[in-house]
C-alpha cells in the first residue's frame, strides 16, 4: 500500500468501473473534497426534502429547513399554497425568521426593518422616499425562491431550475413511498415535532443504511434479537426483496417474515380499509411486507415495521422519516419524525409514536447502536492507509432481476444483498460527475 | 410554574433526604449500577423528555406538548436497562464516563402528604472512548417522589434538556 | 478576600435560606420571570462585573479597578428588564435557554446583623436558537443580602467572570 | 439561480463595476478565501489600529495588541517612544509577553533565557560564550519591528514598509476624528482597560454599521424608540449629514436633530471651552452634530451621543472606540474602550462611562442588538444560494456632494444612504485587487 | 464502591461542615493561597489521581491499578506549592483561572470514629491568559477525612478524571 | 518585511542551503501544508512507534495505537508474533477494537458480524451462503496490514512497504537506545499503561527539545533550581555531549556532572550488574551520563535522569518514553510512558515511577513548563510576520567532531550545541523533499 493518493477526479473516474463491479471507494465516507463537491453537484441539483404537508397545514404556517448550508422558509401563504425562500433578508442579509417553526403572514427584519409576504415579495422599506428616492424596484429584492414540488404530501425543494420534474425524479418510488405515506386512506401524517441532533457520521452511511441494509440488523441490534423483540430470526431474516430504480438511486428494502399477517402491527379497522387508497399491485407487496426500510435519494429515509414491548406480541406498526442533512464530511444534523396513520385513533397514534421513541428518534434503542456504528466507520473510513481502497459491495452481484415483480424498478430476492447500494453509488457518482 | 417563587420551599430533614436520594441515584448511574436505579421508580413511574423547539419568545411552547425524546414507563425503563446489561448494547461500548452535577435543589409540597415535588438542575458531562471532547447536557428537572418506608420512589421524572439541537450522537445515558 | 477562610461560615438555617434565596434567583431568571428578579433586589442595591485584564502572576490587579461589563444600579437593572419586556429586544429573540448551576454557597456575618456576605461559584450554561454549540459562564459571585421581613434582598450582586476574553456575542443574560 | 459559483478573482473583478453602481457581492461578508487574501492585501498593507496613548503613559508600559494574527508589543521604551514589536521570541518563536498590560523595561523569555530591551533591542544571551562562541550577531535577532505612527493619541501600525504616511492614508479624516479625540482641550483618554469578547461575526459588516449606518437604528434598538430612550424620533432621525474620504475608505454619519443644544450632555464647562482646541470649521460642524459614528478604514470605529436614563433629559455624552479584529471569515475579536474629555471632572467621566457600560459594552442594551443581527448576517451571507448575488448599496446613488460643506471630504445629506459604504467597499476592493 | 448505595448517608451539622470543609478548599485554589490548602492536608495524607485507560465494558479495571497522574505525599505537595511560589512556574504565568464547582456531597462514616469517606462531583473550569476556549476537568472524589479539634484534615484525597484522553495541555492545577 | 510569502515548495527548496547554515523556518513549525505533506512524506514513510513489547506480553494481548490519522491495532497473535492491523473493517469501514488495550483471539464487527483472527485475517462473514452465494474471496478482505519489526522491546510499524529496515534506519542509534532499554540485565519494561493528553503544540518543538536541548533547561525548568532540584548548576550544565546519527535524524543530548557517581540514582546491585548487557564502549559512554536525553526520528524520544525530592541527595534514576503523535499543525496527542528496569525490585520500581509522575507525565512539575512554553511557541510560529524569517541554529556550527568518541554517530562537546537539530531538521526536509 503505497502512500500516493489519487486525486479527487481520478478517485471518481475509477469508480465509473469499480462501483458497477462492487467496489466502492471507501474515500467517499469521509473527505472534505468529495463533501464540497457533493454540496454544489448532488445537494445543489437533487430534489431535496423540506417537510411534510401536515407540519404546515393553515395559511401563515411555516417552519424553517435546510437545503445545503442554505436556510429554507417552507410557507403556506395566504393562498394556501406552499412557497420557500432563503431565510435571508435581501438587504444586508440578516436572517429572516429565527425560529424553526411559527405562523406569520409577513416577515420584519430586525436590521433595518425591510418587510417581506410569507410568499417572499418584498413590500415594506423604510425610508423608501428620504432614503432611496422611491427608486428601488421592490420586485427585485424580494426573497431568494426556492423552486418546490410535492407528493403524497412530502415537500421537496431544488436549488437547480432546471431539474427534471419531481415525478420524473422519483421515477415510479412513489408506488413504495405510499407504503409510509397512505397508511391509511386518508394519508399519514406527522405526529410532533422533529426531533434533531448532530452526529459526526458521514450522510452516505445512514441513507446507505436505510436501502435496505438488512445485512447489519441481527448484529447491530443484536440486543434486541437477545432479548426476544425482533419478529424474524436469524435464520429467516435475509428473506425478502430489494428494490430499486435504476439510475435514480431510490431503494427499499422489504423485510418477509413467513406467516406473519399482513399489516401486522396495524389496528384491524386499519387494515381492512387501507387497500382503498392502493392499486392491488401495492397491496400485493405491501401486504407481504414485514419491515420496509428504503430511501429517496440522496437523503431522505423511512422505515415501517411491528414493535411490541412485549416479545412474542403483535405490538405497533410504527413509522419514521428521516433526514440525514450533512453539514460536513463526517458531520450530520439528523432531523427524525414519526409518521401516523391519519384516520388511526388517538391512542393508536400515541401507541405508534411511543413504539418509535422507544425504538428510534435520538434516545431510540435501535437508533443508538446505529449512530454508535456509524460514528466509528466515519472516523475510520478517513484513514490515510484506506484511502486507495474500496469496500466490497459483492452481494448480489450476479443476482436476477424478479420477472413477475409487481412494482416499478428491478427487485430481488433475497432481502440481504448490495445491489440497492451499487444503484445507489452510481447514481451519486453521476451527479458528482456532472453527468445526470 | 410560574407560582413556585410564591411557595415557600420544604426545607431541613425532609428537604436533606430528598436532595440524597438525587445524589444516591446519581451514583447509581454514574457508577453504571442500572439495575439499583432501576428499583429507585415506583411501579406507576414515569420517565419523559419533551422534544425541544427552537421558538420565538412569544410563542405558546417551546417545549413540545407531544414530542418526546423519553417516554417512558418502568416497563420499557427496564427494558433500557436490561439491553444495557446485554454484551450488544453498542451505543455503550465503551460505556460512557457520565458525571451528574446535581445543583439548585428545591423541594415543595404537594396535593399528597407523602409526595414532594422536588426541582433541580443537573448538568451531565460524558465522556466516550478516547475523545477529548466530552458531551454536555443541562437539563432542568421536575422530580414527583414519593415516600417509601425510609426512603423514596420517584414517580415522575421530568427533564428539559435546555437544546433544541442535541448536540450528541444518541441519548444512550439517562439524565 | 484571604481572610474569609479564617471566618467561621455561617450555617444551619440561616444558610439553608440563603442559598434558597439564590436558588429561587436562579429559577426566576432560568424561566425568564425578569420583574420577579428585579423584586428580589433592595432599592439601593448595586450590580456589578468587573472587566477582568488577562495580567500576570505579581500585577497589582487582575480585575480592573474601574473598568465594569455591568454596573448597575436598581435604576438601570430596570431599564434593562423593561428592554427584555418589549418585543424588540432581538438579542434574546428567540430568548436564550438559560441554567444557572450554583454551587459552594458559603455565607458569612457582616458587621451589620442584618446582612450576610454570602459567596457561590455560578456556572451558566446558554443555549440559542437550534445552535449546537452553548456558550458558558463562569463567574464567582459575592453578594450581601440584607434581611426583609421573613425572605430577603440582595444589596450588592458583585460576579467576576473567569474569562479575560469572553467568548460570548453579548451579555444579554444575568449572571 | 445556478450553481455554477465565481471564483474570488472573478467575483472582484465584477465588483470593480457593480460596487460603485450600487450592488456589493454577499459573499465578501463569509468567505473563506476572501478572508485569507483580506489577512494579506488589506490588513498586511493598511494602517491598523494598536493602542491609545494614555493606556502606557510611563516609560516601560506595554500593551499586548494584535494585526492580522500577529500578537504585537507596544511599550514606551525608556526615552518615552512607542515602539511596536511582535511578540514572539527571535530564538524558537515563544510568545515574550505573556499578558495585556504591564511594565517592564525588559522581556525575558521563559524557554532559553534570552532577554531584550522593551525597545525589541535583543542585549542577553545565554552560554553566548560556551554556546555559541560569542558569533551570533546579537543586531541581527533582535524582535521583528512594526513600524507605527500616530494621529491625536492613536497609535496605528502597518505591516508594509512602503505604506504612505499615516497622515496620508487619514487623508483629512482627521478632522473628524477629534470629535472623539479632542473632547476637551487637554484631549481625550480611555477611561479604563477595553472589554474584549469574542463573536461569530464578519468584521466588515461591523465597520459598514458603524460608518454611518443611520438606517437601522429605530429598527434594530427599537426598545430605546419605545422605551423613550432616543433623544431623535422616526421621523427626524434620517436627518443629518454622512462624509466620507474618497479612496481612502474613512467615512462619518452625523447626525442631526433640530433644535437639540450644541455638544448636549457635555457638562457646560466643557461646551464653553472645547472650542480652544477646534478650528471654526470643526465647531460649526461638531456643534450640529448629536450623534457622531464613523470608521477608520480598515476597522477602527468610533461612536459619540448624548445618552441619558431618564426619557426627555439631556444625560451624558459618551464615546466609544472599538476595533473589529478578524480572525476568521465569520468571526471577530472585539475590542471596546471608552474614551472621556481628559480635562473632565471625575463625576463627569465615571457617568459617561456609566452611560457607555449601559448602552455599548459587551452587555450595552444597544450593543447587545446589533451583535445579534450581525452574528445572523453572517451566518446567512455564507448561504450557497447567495454566493453570487449582491446586497443593494442603492441609497443614495444619485446624491449630490454638498458644495458648501466646511469640512473634507465628500458630505452628503441626509445622514441615511449607503454612499459612505460604496466609498468603503470600493477602497477595501482597491485593496484587494492591489491597486492601492 | 457498589455497596455505598445501602449505607445511610451521613447527615446533619456533621455532613454540612464537611461540605463547608470541601467549599473552603475549593476557595483556597481557586484564590490561588497554596499554602492555606496545604495546611488542609495531615502529615500523612495521600494525594492521589489515577490513569484512566479507556476499556471495553467487561474490562477488569478501567482506572489503572498502578498508573497515576499525581501520587503525592504532602512532602511532594509541599514540593509542588513552593514550586507555585517561585517566579518561574511557568505553567502558571499568568495564573489559570479556576473555578471548583463541587456537588453531590456524600458523607459516610469509616471504621474509624473520627474519619469520615466523602464523595464528591467536582466540575473544574479552568481558563488561561486571553483564550476565549476553556478547559474542564471533570472528576469523581473520593475524601477521607479526619477530625481535627474543630476542624478536618484530609487524609486522603482519590479523585478520577472522567476522560482516558485529557483534553489539558498540562495539569498544573489540582482537582 | 514584505508580505508576499513563499509557497511551501520554494520555503523547502530554500532551506536545504539554510538549514545546514543554521537558519530553519519558522513558518514549518506552525502550517497546514507543511502538516499535510508530513503526514504523506514523514509518518507515511517513516519507522513509526507503536508499542513496548512487555505492554502484550501474552497471546491475544493487544494495544490501539495510532500512525498518521491511521488506528491500528498492535496484537500478539496466537503464535506469540506481534502483528498489526488497520482498526477497520474490511465491509464498510467499522471500528474494531473500541478500547486502548485488552485480550482476544478473534475481533467481531459490532456493524454486520464479520469475524478477524487477531493477526487480521478475515474467518467469519454472516450469511456468506445468502448473501454472498459463497462467491466472496475471504482472503482478499483481511485487515489491512501494517509492517512492523523491532528492536530492544520498541515495536516500530511502518506504512512504507518500501521502507529499509529498521536495523538500517536506526542506523546505529541503537547504541544509545540501550541506556533506556537495557536498565538491567533483564532490560526495560513499561511499569503502567501510558498517560495521554492533547496539547496545542507541533511536535517538531518537542521532538528538539528531547533532542538534546540542554540549553533551556537551567531556564524553562528555573523553578528547580531555585529549590536546589538539580544534580547540575548553571555553570557546570553545558557540560556533556551530542550525538546525532547524520542523515537519520536520530540525535542525543548527554549532560555530565563532573563528580557525580556513574549511574546515579541506580540502586547498587543495578549498578555493578548492570554492564552485563552492554558492551564497554557503551559503559564508557552511559557511565559518565547524568542525563541522557534523545529521540529517535521522527517523534520518539526518551529522557533518563536521577531525582530526589530532597536537594542534594541521590534520589532514583527514572526513565520517560514519550511520543509526540501529530494530530494537526499546531496540535499532539501526548502519550508517556514510563520505562522501569526490569531486574529491579517493586520498592525500586515504585519509586521510579513516582519520581517520574513528580517531574513528568502530565502533572510532572518539569513537563508542566516545558508544554508551556511549547503552546507558545506554537501559538507564535504561526505569525504572519515570521512566515519567510528563519530561526537561528547557530550554535556549535564550527564544532569539531570528536575523533575518540566511542560509540556510533557523531559526537560533539559541549552538550549545548544545535548540532542534532540541524541534522533532524535536514532529514526532515530529505524526506519532505521525498529524497530519502
Ligand atoms: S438587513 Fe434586513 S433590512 Fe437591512
Ligand atoms: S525561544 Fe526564547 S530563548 Fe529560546
Ligand atoms: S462494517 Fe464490519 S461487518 Fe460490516
Ligand atoms: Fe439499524
Ligand atoms: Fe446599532
Ligand atoms: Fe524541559
Amino acid at each position: 500500500m503505497t502512500q500516493t493518493t489519487l486525486g479527487v477526479d481520478a478517485l471518481l473516474d475509477r469508480a465509473r468501473t469499480s462501483i458497477p463491479a462492487g467496489r466502492v471507494p471507501i474515500r467517499i465516507f469521509n473527505d472534505q473534497e468529495i463533501f464540497e463537491r457533493e454540496q454544489r453537484n448532488v445537494f445543489g441539483k437533487a430534489w431535496c426534502f423540506l417537510a411534510h404537508t401536515s407540519e404546515i397545514p393553515k395559511p401563515g404556517d411555516y417552519v424553517v429547513r435546510s437545503i445545503a448550508n442554505n436556510s429554507i422558509i417552507v410557507a403556506r401563504d395566504e393562498h394556501g399554497d406552499v412557497r420557500a425562500n432563503l431565510n435571508m433578508c435581501r438587504h444586508r442579509g440578516n436572517q429572516m425568521c429565527k425560529s424553526e417553526m411559527g405562523n406569520a403572514s409577513h416577515f420584519r427584519c430586525s436590521y433595518h426593518g425591510w418587510v417581506y409576504k410569507n410568499s417572499g415579495e418584498l413590500v415594506g422599506v423604510p425610508y423608501f422616499q428620504e432614503g432611496y428616492e422611491t427608486k428601488l424596484n421592490r420586485q427585485e429584492w424580494s426573497l431568494i425562491n426556492v423552486r418546490t414540488d410535492q407528493y403524497g404530501g412530502l415537500i421537496f425543494g431544488t436549488l437547480d431550475p432546471d431539474a427534471p420534474s419531481l415525478e420524473e425524479y422519483l421515477g415510479g418510488f412513489q408506488f413504495y413511498l405510499d407504503m409510509y405515506l397512505k397508511q391509511s386512506p386518508g394519508g399519514s401524517e406527522v405526529f410532533a415535532p422533529p426531533e434533531h441532533w448532530t452526529a459526526k457520521v458521514n450522510w452516505k452511511i445512514c441513507t446507505e443504511n436505510f436501502t435496505g441494509d438488512g445485512y447489519h440488523t441481527a448484529v447491530t441490534h443484536q440486543f434486541a434479537v437477545e432479548l426476544g423483540y425482533f419478529p424474524s430470526s436469524g435464520s429467516t431474516h435475509y428473506q425478502g426483496w430489494a428494490v430499486n430504480i435504476p439510475g435514480k438511486g431510490h431503494g427499499i428494502g422489504l423485510g418477509h417474515t413467513p406467516g406473519l399477517a399482513p399489516f401486522a402491527g396495524f389496528p384491524d379497522d386499519l387494515v381492512t380499509t387501507i387497500g382503498r387508497s392502493l392499486t392491488p399491485e401495492q397491496m400485493e407487496v405491501f401486504s407481504k411486507t414485514r419491515t420496509a426500510v428504503g430511501s429517496v435519494f440522496p437523503n431522505l429515509s423511512f422505515l415501517i415495521q411491528p414493535f411490541s414491548v412485549k416479545p412474542g406480541e403483535a405490538g405497533v406498526r410504527f413509522c419514521t422519516m428521516r433526514l440525514w442533512h450533512p453539514v460536513g464530511p463526517d458531520q450530520i444534523e439528523m432531523w427524525s419524525w414519526c409518521l401516523v396513520p391519519v384516520d388511526a385513533t388517538d391512542e393508536y397514534k400515541q401507541a405508534a409514536y411511543d413504539a418509535y421513541t422507544l425504538a428510534f428518534g435520538q434516545a431510540g434503542t435501535f437508533e443508538q447502536d446505529d449512530f454508535e456504528n456509524w460514528t466509528n466507520v466515519t472516523r475510520q473510513a478517513g484513514s490515510s492507509l484506506a484511502r486507495d481502497a474500496d469496500f466490497p459491495y459483492l452481494m448480489g452481484l450476479d443476482g436476477k432481476v424478479l420477472d413477475d415483480w409487481p412494482g416499478p424498478g428491478e427487485a430481488v430476492s433475497p432481502y440481504v444483498t448490495d445491489r440497492n447500494f451499487r444503484n445507489q453509488w452510481a447514481t451519486w457518482l453521476s451527479y458528482m460527475l456532472d453527468e445526470v | 410554574m410560574t407560582a413556585t417563587i410564591t411557595r415557600v420551599p420544604v426545607r431541613g430533614e425532609v428537604r436533606e433526604s430528598l436532595r440524597d436520594f438525587l445524589y444516591l441515584e446519581s451514583l447509581a448511574l454514574d457508577e453504571h449500577r442500572f439495575s439499583d436505579w432501576l428499583a429507585m421508580f415506583a411501579d406507576d413511574a414515569h420517565y419523559e423528555i419533551p422534544v425541544r423547539v427552537n421558538r420565538e419568545k412569544l410563542a405558546e411552547w417551546e417545549l413540545s406538548p407531544n414530542g418526546r425524546i423519553f417516554s417512558d414507563t418502568k416497563e420499557t425503563l427496564d427494558l433500557r436497562v436490561r439491553r444495557l446489561e446485554t454484551d450488544f448494547a453498542w451505543a455503550e461500548q465503551p460505556p460512557s464516563r457520565t458525571r451528574h452535577y446535581v445543583t439548585n435543589v428545591l423541594a415543595f409540597e404537594t396535593d399528597l402528604a407523602n409526595e414532594f415535588l422536588v426541582r433541580s438542575n443537573c448538568l451531565v458531562y460524558r465522556s466516550r472512548g478516547s475523545d477529548a471532547e466530552a458531551t454536555w447536557y443541562s437539563a432542568q428537572r421536575r422530580d414527583r417522589i414519593r415516600r417509601d418506608g425510609d426512603g423514596w420512589l420517584f414517580v415522575h421524572r421530568w427533564a428539559a434538556l435546555d437544546q433544541a439541537m442535541i448536540n450528541a450522537r444518541n441519548m444512550s445515558i439517562f439524565v
